[in-house]
């Protein structure tokens, strides 16, 4: 195994872990407002899908969303910024934590209404097909999100149309406080795909190479074929759905079982295996440079002037 | 009718203060015991209490048969609701908030509001549709919409937005009685107020607006969580040696206007203050209604307090900006009373 | 083969069949108004399957619902008289032609919006279950309405709530002007059912004992287990999706090779084959009295006066 | 401006009459001509030339890369729209009537509209949506909604509301080539109607309301296919000896109140004709905006005309009630002018 490859991952993995540990903390201090959706726990997903994508890729998610624009290499300081509703944020503080864009990496959002972004993302895929690039389009989605209608009128279409997208549903067997099991009747959640029909795939969502693989292959029928692919990544979030759900509707066990293999922890055992400690522990310490150096960037910065209040509205 | 407590019709004794959370578990609670035809379905509105616990402790009293745990399909519940309707039963469709409404609007607006009239009242379409509409603090440009105006304009709805836990409850009550089909906006930033809910059973009316505030030179007129706002101005008016009297609208469609022009009349000014943007607004038209029936009664144009024109920005410097304000109230008060 | 069942179900198609001729012809006299779609070609459809259904079974389709009004025992001379938007029609003149209504027999119309029914078909079904009726819902649509969001939620808390209701997308090729090819992966509309999973059939809608057979056997499904069925019934219309429709996109030949084995012209001729060309003849003779009283009903039927316009808006 | 041939931008010579569906069928190949990154997708634009025929020949001169016959997935293909409009496509979307715009309404409220601002200006959204919106002749309640109040109501949307040929064809290519997501109003009813519309190349300007006829004693203001109605309501008052102005409003948002408030402030008379319900509607703001922008000017409050509060029934004896007729305009205007 890519001894580098093994580093670069966990860096990647342990970036967003620690960048949110922060967001927490600044949510209970009251200096984020409005929603806080945590990623922890699901970081393979996004760090092992993005990993193997192109620059000229797109990425949309929902709003649990920080992990995929992190992954996607968006600046830690601009999303702490955000969520403080600074100026100097991702979004100019006009997004906010469920919204954060890097339009340059083509990390097109962080969107709000549960299946909305996948015939959007559909779109996205089209436009570069229409172009002739070689670019495709990754959507991620909810378990919550595939009983709805835009999920299944995304599908359709990018089935219909060949179009070449990849859809990862991020199974973290929660939508909110409902258990997946009362939204859908069946443990294999790709068999949605048997509709269009479309290809189709599972994948543990805790592997991070396992994740690799899954969307090399997906991105590759993407790009040669044109053909999208559903993914199914069976994952976990350790946190609540949001800052404001104390999660009384699963019991430690079962969180602790997840976290027994947790992505981060698992590769960080892999490095230290490969005799690989120092290297590690700096990993570990620039990390925490960064995060902490985000968190001073977005306290200090400014508030948008409220006579900007309306701009962005129109071109 | 003053602020305090409002009495429409009860009937009962003892008052105390329960929040608007509790008032609601408390209407749909009353209702599914008096009939058995009334359920309710929705995300986490079971296991989980409700995602603002409006409906805590329902799932273990009627069980998941009368209290749904839906999928994210608005859509498809709401649909679902309607058919039900159709068919007899009683639903009341929670919304997590009516931002998600926007999935199933179709639903709302060509079938339920249309299926009287398209079947000449063969069909009857008694639901209730409720959940939370308006921002709350910084939740973001699509979590903070106001859909008052769009159900508002469609006939064949019954559209209601109280403010007080005492109108909540006496209104979900008789919504979930009524048989049209009824959208019931409440407020996320308001689930916790607390006031006075009398003990015993009572019903507000449909159609009829409420006096909060008693003032003879300006009428204030509000709806849904503004009207906490609108007169907490009326004080500081006060202070200003200005009486403002404030409404409380309770029902959007169909319209109290009697109530309404009977204050402007006297006051001969009026403000309207909302939380949606003015082009096309429920407020713009009742300004117009206002004007149309009582031109030559007013001494000055009728005044609007409004969200301002642009999507809602996330941080909170910007959020203030654009929504209304006892500054703005105050503003346009003075402005009009000039 | 029951030789009273097939003059019954001869009986029912010629009804519609004529009916619509008629309907047709006011329509080119410009006494209908709006759009007329006609269900002819596709009798076997609704035919069959109400035969087989209770009095207590809900009844509900899209604006294509002539067919299914009469094929559920619906008063032809109401159906006339509210094509002429007569005050004596089904729905007194406020639905027209897409919005049927005979609420007595449960048959809940009549929908305009594509897919839409297919939520509310369940919601009806999902009361019989509440009340614990016996009774269930079917519930047609097009083979158009598939790729619509209300479908997929429809069908999706059918399968998750044990909903006892039966889908029949009747495949008649067309979506107005659009041929299946052009929005349908597939050959095998059914499939759709396979991502919930839902119990599915296909089924020869020429065939109106085949159609029998295959909604026995979901209904009983649906009565007895409370699960839903999608069927695809594999029909034809030989008019234009709507009298504006010339219908341009298909040739003679591509209709005639349908109506070569026309469920009515098959019928008729499976009774002159038993013998009983008389009573056929006399059917011919019965229904063509009644269209013809139903035309002339309508005629001299009064329109609604004009201060009734806003009437039915709220109880 | 005068109502036979308006003059905006155009710089072309020759002058024939055509259909408003040829008028917009040239816009969107001039345009799709003209910028390779302009694409229409939509029910029935290819094969069937349309289900009105706006698209007349298009698939056979763009082919099926281009102009894109879509399933009914309203929803789907919005959104698909919105997000190649997001990576640099300019998509022209057509609903075959707005009707079925409220099965995709989130995508246009909550993803095209807001797209921007969230961004905080890093997504763009060039795309327009276009279709018939409004009552045709008995349709029935289910296909005669008018949303222009919906979209009108929501910022970060441009909405267009033509009513002649010439005025379709500038605004829709303005609308092709503009950067925010567009929502753009036909009408069923007058595809064949024909007017004006010059060889060469022009464009109308959005945000630019036009007088359609002048005149002194009293502002008619109408858009869409009501215009014609409205022009007839005036021919009828000349009669009368009431020299009736009638404007054109073409651009609901962003108003053209410059133009509105210069005529009321001549006539100090205004009505307002609109095929919408009163409540919360266009009409009504715009009786709002006029009325508190210049309360001393008006003679009589602002008269509106606009469809009755009901679902729209399907007989023609019915449905003629709740439309707006040139009969009520002139009742109403009679009634302003007294
Ligand atoms: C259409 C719509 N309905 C409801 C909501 C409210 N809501 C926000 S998140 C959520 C749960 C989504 O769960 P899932 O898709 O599994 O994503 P996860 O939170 O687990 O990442 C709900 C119901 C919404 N945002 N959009
Ligand atoms: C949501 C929606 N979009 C578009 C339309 C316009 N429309 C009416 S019928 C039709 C074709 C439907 O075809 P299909 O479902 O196959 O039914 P058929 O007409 O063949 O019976 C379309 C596109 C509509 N009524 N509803
Ligand atoms: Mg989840
Ligand atoms: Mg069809």
């Amino acid at each position: 195994m890519d001894q580098e490859l093994v580093a670069d991952l966990y860096r990647k993995m342990l970036r967003i872990r620690r960048f949110e540990e922060e967001a927490a903390r600044l949510y209970t201090e009251k200096k984020i407002g409005g929603f806080l959706h945590l990623y922890i726990g699901q970081e393979a997903v996004a760090v092992g899908a993005l990993s193997v994508l192109q620059d000229n890729d797109y990425v949309m998610t929902a709003y649990r969303c920080h992990g995929h624009y992190l992954a996607r290499g968006g600046c830690s300081r601009a999303g702490m910024a955000e969520l403080l509703g600074k100026e100097t944020g991702c979004a100019k503080g006009r997004g906010g934590s469920m919204h954060f864009y890097d339009v340059a990496r083509r990390f097109m959002g962080g969107w709000g209404i549960v299946g909305a972004q996948v015939p959007v993302a559909a779109g996205l895929a089209f436009a570069e097909k229409y172009k002739g690039s070689d670019g495709i389009a990754i959507c991620f989605l909810g378990d919550g999100a595939i009983n709805i209608g835009s999920f299944h009128e995304g599908l359709s279409l990018a089935a219909l149309w060949n179009i070449p997208v990849i859809y990862v549903i991020e199974n973290n067997y929660f939508a909110m406080g409902t258990p997946l099991e009362k939204t859908a009747p069946t443990e294999d959640l790709s068999i949605r795909a048997l509709a269009y029909p479309m290809a189709r795939d599972t994948v543990d969502g805790h592997d991070v190479f396992a994740v690799r693989s899954c969307i090399h292959a997906a991105a590759k029928r993407a790009r040669d074929q044109k053909l999208p692919t559903l993914i199914e990544a069976k994952t976990y979030r350790y946190r609540g759905h949001s800052m404001a759900d104390p999660a009384k509707y699963r019991t430690a066990q079962d969180v602790d079982q997840w976290k027994s293999r947790d992505p981060i922890k698992v590769l960080g055992e892999k490095l230290d295996g490969f005799g690989l400690r120092g290297l590690r522990e700096q990993i570990d310490q620039d990390i925490e440079q960064e995060i902490m150096d985000a968190v001073r960037f977005a306290e200090e910065s400014p508030f948008p002037a409220p006579e900007t209040a309306l701009d962005y509205a129109y071109v | 009718m003053s602020n305090a407590m409002p009495s429409d019709t009860d009937t009962q004794s003892a008052v105390r203060e329960i929040a608007i959370r509790d008032a609601l578990q408390e209407a749909m609670t009353e209702e599914m015991v008096r009939d058995e035809r009334v359920f309710l379905v929705g995300e986490e509105v079971g296991g989980y209490n409700g995602a603002y616990k409006c409906s805590r402790g329902m799932l273990d009293q009627f069980g998941p048969r009368r209290v749904i745990d839906a999928p994210i399909a608005e859509n498809g519940f709401a649909g679902l609701g309607v058919g039900a309707a159709m068919a007899g039963l009683r639903p009341i469709v929670e919304f997590m908030t009516f931002n998600f409404s926007l999935v199933a609007i179709d639903q709302i607006i060509n079938t339920a509001a249309k299926a009287r009239l398209m079947s000449a009242g063969q069909l009857s379409c008694p639901i209730v549709f409720r959940g939370a509409g308006g921002a709350a603090f910084q939740l973001g440009a699509q979590h903070a919409n106001s859909f008052d105006a769009f159900y508002a304009a469609t006939p064949g709805l019954i559209v209601l937005a109280p403010a007080t836990p005492y109108d909540m409850k006496g209104l979900l009550k008789s919504a979930i009685r009524d048989d049209n089909p009824v959208v019931f906006f409440e407020s996320e930033l308001t689930y916790g107020k607390r006031g006075p809910v009398p003990e015993g059973e009572y019903l507000v009316p449909i159609g009829v607006a409420d006096v909060k505030r008693e003032g003879s030179d300006v009428t204030l007129i509000s709806w849904s969580k503004n009207v906490f706002l609108t007169l907490e101005a009326a004080e500081a008016l006060a202070e200003r040696g200005i009486s403002a009297e404030v409404i409380d609208l309770r029902t959007l469609r169909p319209l109290d206007a009697q109530t309404v022009l009977n204050s402007v009349a006297k006051t001969n000014r009026c403000v309207i203050v909302q939380e949606q943007h003015e082009v096309a607004s429920y407020g713009a038209y009742l300004a117009h209604m206002i004007t149309s029936s009582i031109f030559d009664e007013l001494d000055a144009p009728v005044g609007l307090v409004s969200t301002l024109e642009a999507p809602m920005p996330y941080s909170k410097a910007l959020e203030v900006v654009l929504l209304p304000s006892k500054q703005r109230i105050i503003d346009q008060v003075l402005a009009v009373c000039a």
